[in-house]
């Protein structure tokens, strides 16, 4: 990671027209419409997960690489906020892994021993 | 930076940096990394009291999905008019850019309205903060994140009044801007999460 | 201490009240810091001396149950968040743009608002000792001993929200230092060539920008358990007090992190100067440092071993913590490879930083062991953990910040330390160190809990608890000689030149203490080491342009105005909204006249 | 090594010799405190199945940070002595090596996959469900006492538990409050007992004595968290059917007539509502210890002060001052009131 060069020179530069724009913005339009009638489509609900997961993944993709030009910004800010993006996600996932098997062992949900002495389970 | 193609900045010694990257947008970028562990943290604890509800009302007899989705189309529309207001400033096309900017102020508002009208609502049914465990998760994740679309608001906002003044919103004009369209991106981004977590996918 | 803070920066022409209220000199900030993380250390220096005593003797009579919890907490939330990282911090401040070779950091009042937030969050926490009571949950807070049902005194709230207002203060600060070293580097100096200090900061940085926001969702959900009702962490209406645990140690670990690293740079600093040779394996120790950062990320369920994780979790987590003695292994060895071959100088500094290896050592090790889960059964809240904790905390953190003193108080304040005053430093605090801590291990495998405020006699604990106390007062001794060799040193001329110690880094080749723009011309970087390369290759600095004509930010009392603010809001969320809304006008005020204060 | 400077050897013997005493005396410290002698809660001393299999990988895991101890500190030592300044010395000037680099990265691989193997191998036969022989103990913390039920015997008793040799315990772990931490050293290493969880231990006692094994909370749980002790009796299965005999039953009626007139004065003193007495109608109380078999303990208030007549006195007189923070009132009572209560409870067995 020595000098950074200055400039972004792929070839490639952010959309130029309003136009481009608008039509991005139609583009996440449709997505959110599709992504409403999945919800609606009564699908199993791993595919249903799956399908939601990708579509939004997709929208927030967009909004990232296009609306705050991040494709086309210096390579570094890419692996700057990556950072967080990726951390942050495998938080979720590891947070929700680690309480999944969890459910069996709360006490009943019930306050297992709201009161003194109450406590739930082992009554003789 | 794609202003610099339009207009070359005035300070170019001042603001000379070694990686090219302005230092504000750096912290930008780095600031909203660290904003997805704040919201990480928020939806992972969403995510963990579903189903530890001990009363109700539950998500699936509560949440109004197409009030939500229309709130959540504002908010992307709010997204592109924002983009549009960067492109103004990019451009010199101050009267668009301050057109623009108010257009998103006033979709986060509107935005803001659809939220209050849904707690309300809630509030209505029976889901106050304290109910149960989702009421406590649902408003306290999404009302951290109504609490970024207001800080939005203010942001955008403070910009529109400054480029009012006489000395506009100075040489940095552009990066100004855009700084302030990151940063309401990256809201609208989270919505686009938090929309499918606790909206779209049934529970 | 007034003086030390007038003499690290006396060459400023502008020296009242007012000049340091509105400062955004980098240095200036730095000393503060500094002088401030030093009495916060002091003071939860006192708290654990005063813990101490209470456990001198069987059924000590000292302090009362309460006081006692208060005390506890207080020492270490004291000495974590206003000590160890502010002091840290002082020498980030202080040092960052010298060695990158910039005049300040990237955003000067950012810097300000940040250190004026952290004396406010300070002076915020200890101000519960007068107001019903400091906190007395222990440094991790576990829910729901602190929630409301169970911690009817105010002095979690002001623990959650010190916390707040402490981490605003980081958060601020590391996202200003990140920026500073990756993009304020003078030409040529690559990243490959950052000083190792640099690279632990930049480590640092991001560790805390990382976890901050975690541990501030955490806070802000006990905070509305305890003032608003909600039930994230308690039981008994559907929360659930492990996610706190996990909440708190996805911060507490990179956090330990967080304040282990900047003494492993000072020390990769202190160490090839006086061994007046390279250090060993420059980027092996960089990326061993990376690693240590990424690898914290993924241990913190290793403090959670005992509350029923379930086996596999335990050893993912055992895994990935053992894991992280590698690299931390291959700092150690370098640094010892460092030493191999020198012709080392062994002054107080150089003392230090050996000390800091072989005590690191020891703390590092039973951190390994604690890694076994099924041994940690025997370890987790017993004195053998409060042995590791101290090892690695003041073996490590505090003797490389001691380290730093010695090194850089010269660079700081133009005049030497008193070298035969650093040694009897040195010594005192080597050996009341080891009195106090070694015998912890014992009592950990007698099987003492901590936290207790007494214990029985006949348990077998007396012995070592005693010489525990007496080594803990040599302590207090040996930091009691460094306060007196400060004062000593400041009442002498200035007497250290520009370079004491034959330095590598760039700091060295300017005044003592350096002027306000730091470099009259910014220095071209050739090598890791530059000075070394122009005194090995004949490169002359570059003479200074006649007409040079620096010009550096000018001072604001915005930073101050927008942390009033945030203060404000806290005791606002202590005591009544009102105020908070307050706080918010006041902030939104000086952040809008920040904005528009011309800056040049 | 550095054989180019003068007195090396005697820098190199004389450092070894000063880490190999230190590290002599540091091994006679933890080899004290490791004897059961005078330390009754040493976790070197394991007397169940399962604390001996991990007193396995704790001492091999000892003996590896010994090593790496014993390692570093010579090195620190020797390199400190061998190479300090002398004047006309030269630094030799290197940057690394790769070879050794690689050494030394992979000595630290070996120490931790030696830590690893055994520590996994032996999780795998702790972490089993208990055997289905097993007895089974719900052990319930309160702020700041033990509550412990045996669920297929009927007994309740608080902050002394009674076992079997040789047969197998698992205790079901439960909060009534906050978080408590489960841990008798010699018997296994700790479990927290977390609210709204249920969390589970299991070992087999090995070694039968008239001494009580000592427990104590482990986690901080508030104002009396020192004072949340407990002990455990490990009795032969006959002593142990015994005691549970016993313990599962009524409460010994009082005979004399101060004792009868205790009992009066446990319901007007508004006892019964928090405490339960088996056989004494009316005293079903939740709160506080089931005290049905108050005299058959040899503590008082988990292992605060012995169960002597005089201390149930001082306890009953002022409960706070004897255990801050402790839940159970002062309630005022006359001494004439507690010369009653005193006699009444001392003849609990
Ligand atoms: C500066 C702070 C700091 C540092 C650097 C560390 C470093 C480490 N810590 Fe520590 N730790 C704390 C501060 C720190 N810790 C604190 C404050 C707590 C208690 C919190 C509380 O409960 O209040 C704690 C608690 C704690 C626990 C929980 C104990 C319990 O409560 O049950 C564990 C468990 O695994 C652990 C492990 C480790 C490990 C593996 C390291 C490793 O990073 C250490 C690596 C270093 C070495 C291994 C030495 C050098 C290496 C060699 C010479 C190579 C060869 C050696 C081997 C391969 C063994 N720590
Ligand atoms: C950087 C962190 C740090 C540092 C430097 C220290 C330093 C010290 N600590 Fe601390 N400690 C912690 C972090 C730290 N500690 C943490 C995180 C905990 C866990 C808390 C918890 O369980 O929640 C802990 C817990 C802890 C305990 C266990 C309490 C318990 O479990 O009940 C003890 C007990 O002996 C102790 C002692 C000491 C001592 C004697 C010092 C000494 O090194 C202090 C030396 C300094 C001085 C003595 C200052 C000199 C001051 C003066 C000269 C002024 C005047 C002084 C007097 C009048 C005496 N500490
Ligand atoms: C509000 C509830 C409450 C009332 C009323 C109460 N107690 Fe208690 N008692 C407790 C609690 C809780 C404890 C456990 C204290 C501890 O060890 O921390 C306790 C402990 C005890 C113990 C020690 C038990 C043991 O096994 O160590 C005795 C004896 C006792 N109480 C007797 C009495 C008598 C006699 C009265 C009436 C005069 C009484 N208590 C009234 C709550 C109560
Ligand atoms: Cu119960 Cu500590
Ligand atoms: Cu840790």
């Amino acid at each position: 990671m020595t000098h950074m060069p200055q400039a972004e020179s792929h070839g490639e530069h952010p959309p130029t027209t309003i136009r481009e724009y608008v039509l991005i913005g139609i583009v996440l339009t449709v997505v959110t419409a599709v992504e409403l009638w999945v919800s609606y489509s009564g699908m199993s609900f791993g595919l249903l997960v799956g399908v939601l997961m990708v579509l939004s993944a997709f929208k927030f993709a967009v909004v990232v690489a296009m609306f705050m030009h991040l494709r086309f910004e210096n390579g570094l800010l890419w692996r700057l906020f990556s950072f967080g993006l990726i951390l942050g996600t495998a938080i979720i996932l590891a947070l929700t892994a680690l309480f999944w098997n969890d459910r069996t062992d709360i006490v009943g949900g019930v306050p297992a021993n709201a009161a003194p002495g109450a406590a739930a389970p082992a009554k003789h | 930076m794609a202003a610099a193609t339009h207009e070359p900045p005035p300070h170019v010694t001042e603001h000379h940096t070694t990686t090219g990257i302005d230092n504000r947008k750096m912290m930008m970028w780095i600031f909203l990394a660290s904003e997805c562990l704040f919201f990480g943290a928020l939806i992972s604890t969403y995510l963990i009291f579903q189903g530890e509800s001990l009363v109700g009302p539950l998500p699936h007899e509560i949440l109004n999905i197409p009030v939500t989705s229309a709130s959540t189309f504002v908010l992307l529309m709010s997204s592109l008019t924002m983009v549009l207001a960067v492109y103004g400033a990019q451009h010199g096309r101050l009267g668009m850019m301050k057109l623009m900017l108010l257009a998103t102020i006033l979709l986060g508002l509107v935005f803001l309205g659809f939220q209050a009208y849904e707690f309300t609502s809630f509030v209505h049914e029976g889901l106050g903060l304290t109910t149960n465990q989702f009421g406590s998760s649902f408003y306290v994740l999404t009302g951290f994140h109504g609490t970024h679309v207001a800080v939005g608001v203010l942001y955008l906002t403070s910009m529109l009044l400054a480029s009012q003044r006489r000395t506009g919103l100075g040489a940095d004009r552009a990066l100004h801007i855009d700084l302030a369209g990151l940063y309401w991106h990256f809201v609208d981004i989270v919505w686009i999460v938090i929309f499918t977590i606790i909206y779209l996918i049934p529970h | 201490m007034a003086t030390a803070l007038g003499a690290m920066t006396h060459t400023q022409e502008d020296t009242g009240l007012w000049s340091w209220l509105t400062t955004v000199d980098h240095k200036r900030i730095g000393a503060v810091y500094t002088v401030a993380g030093f009495l916060f250390f002091l003071l939860g220096g006192f708290e654990a001396v005063m813990v101490r005593t209470q456990l001198a003797v069987p059924n000590g009579t000292v302090l009362d149950a309460d006081r006692y919890n208060q005390f506890f907490t207080m020492h270490a939330l004291t000495m974590i968040f206003l000590g160890v990282m502010p002091m840290g911090a002082g020498f980030f401040n202080y040092f960052i743009p010298l060695h990158v070779g910039a005049r300040d950091v990237a955003f000067p009042r950012l810097n300000a608002l940040s250190l004026w937030i952290f004396l406010s969050g300070g002076i915020l926490l200890n101000s519960s000792f007068f107001l019903g009571g400091a906190p007395n949950g222990g440094w991790f807070g576990y829910a729901p001993l602190s929630s409301i049902e169970y911690a009817k005194s105010s002095g979690m709230t002001f623990y959650v929200v010190g916390l707040l207002v402490l981490g605003l203060s980081s958060l601020m600060a590391s996202l200003n230092f990140a920026v500073t070293i990756i993009n304020m580097r003078a030409p040529g100096m690559s990243m490959m060539r950052l000083p190792v200090f640099i690279w632990m900061v930049l480590v640092v940085a991001f560790l805390l920008i990382l976890s901050l926001p975690v541990l501030t969702v955490g806070l802000l959900q006990l905070y509305f358990d305890r003032v608003w009702g909600t039930s994230f962490f308690s039981p008994s209406t559907g929360g659930d007090p492990i996610l706190w645990q996990h909440i708190f140690w996805i911060f507490g670990h990179p956090e330990v992190y967080v304040l282990i690293l900047p003494s492993m740079g000072i020390v990769s600093e202190v160490l090839p100067v006086m061994s007046k040779k390279p250090l060993f394996g420059y980027s092996a120790i960089v990326f061993a440092g990376a690693a240590i950062g990424v690898l914290g990320f993924g241990v913190w369920a290793h403090h959670m071993f005992t509350t029923g994780l379930g086996p596999v979790p335990q050893v993912v987590f055992s895994a990935s913590t053992m894991a992280i003695g590698v690299p931390t292994g291959i700092k150690i060895f370098n640094w010892l490879g460092t030493m191999y071959g020198g012709n080392i100088r062994f002054v107080t500094a150089t003392y230090f930083s050996v000390g800091f290896i072989a005590l690191f050592t020891i703390g590092g090790i039973s951190g390994v062991m604690h890694a076994s889960p099924p041994v940690d059964g025997h370890h987790q809240d017993s004195y053998f953990v409060v042995a590791h904790i101290h090892y690695v905390l003041f073996g490590g953190a505090i003797m490389g910040i001691f380290s730093g003193f010695y090194y850089w108080f010269p660079k700081m304040s133009g005049r030497l330390l008193d070298e035969a005053l650093g040694k009897l430093n040195f010594w005192t605090m080597f050996v009341g160190m080891n009195l106090t801590f070694f015998p912890m291990h014992f009592l950990g495998l007698a099987g003492m809990p901590r936290r207790i405020y007494t214990y029985d006699a006949g348990m077998g604990w007396d012995t070592w608890n005693m010489v525990a106390t007496i080594g803990s007062y040599i302590l207090a001794i040996g930091v009691l000689v460094f306060v007196v060799n400060v004062i000593k040193t400041m009442r002498k001329e200035p007497d250290a030149g520009n370079d004491p110690w034959g330095g590598a880094t760039l700091e060295w080749a300017i005044p003592s203490p350096p002027p306000a723009h730091n470099f009259d011309v910014v220095p071209e970087v050739r090598d890791r080491d530059p000075l070394w390369y122009n005194r090995d290759h004949g490169i002359a600095p570059t003479p200074v342009p006649e007409h040079n004509h620096i010009h550096m930010p000018p001072p604001s009392y915005f930073p101050l105005i927008v942390a009033l603010g945030v203060l404000l809001i806290a005791v606002g969320a202590l005591s009544t909204l009102a105020i908070v809304g307050l706080g918010a006008v006041v902030s939104v005020y000086g952040i809008w006249g920040w904005a528009l204060e011309p800056t040049d | 090594m550095g054989g180019s400077r003068p007195g090396s050897m005697i820098a190199i013997i004389g450092s070894l010799a000063l880490v190999g005493v230190v590290s002599f005396l540091l091994w006679m410290g933890f080899a004290d405190s490791g004897d059961f002698a005078g330390h009754p809660m040493t976790t070197w001393v394991p007397k169940s199945d399962n604390a001996s299999l991990v007193h396995g990988v704790y001492q091999l895991i000892f003996i590896l940070a010994g090593a790496v101890f014993v390692g570093i500190m010579a090195l620190t030592l020797i390199f400190s002595l061998l190479y300090r300044e002398r004047p006309g010395g030269e630094a030799r000037q290197f940057h690394g090596n790769s070879r050794l680099e690689v050494v030394w990265t992979l000595i630290p691989v070996l120490i931790v996959v030696a830590m690893a193997v055994p520590t996994f191998s032996t999780m795998s036969v702790t972490s089993k469900p208990a055997p289905d022989n097993a007895l089974k103990v719900v052990a319930i913390g309160h702020q700041w006492w033990w509550e412990f039920q045996y669920p297929e015997l009927g007994i309740t008793t608080a902050n002394e538990l009674y076992l079997p040799v040789n047969r197998p315990v698992s205790v079901a772990l439960q909060s009534s409050d906050v978080i408590h931490s489960f841990w008798v050293p010699q018997l296994s290493g700790k479990i927290d007992n977390v609210p709204g969880h249920e969390n589970h231990l299991w070992f087999t006692p090995t070694e039968a004595r008239a001494e009580p094994y000592l427990g104590q909370c482990a986690e901080f749980c508030g104002l009396s968290h020192a004072n949340m002790r407990f002990r455990v009796f490990v009795a032969s299965t006959g002593d142990f059917e015994a005691w549970a005999k016993s313990a599962a039953g009524d409460r010994t009626a009082p005979t004399a007539d101060l004792a009868k007139a205790g009992e009066q004065q446990f319901v007007a003193s508004g006892c019964v509502a928090c405490h339960t007495v088996k056989g004494q109608a009316g005293a079903a109380g939740k709160i506080g210890p089931d005290l049905s078999h108050f005299a058959a303990r040899t503590t008082l208030a988990s292992g605060t002060l012995d169960r002597t007549p005089a201390n149930i006195r001082k306890w009953l007189s002022n409960p706070q001052a004897v255990k801050p923070g402790v839940l159970m009132p002062n309630l005022n009572l006359s001494p004439e009131a507690l010369d009653k209560l005193v006699a009444y409870l001392d003849g609990l067995k």
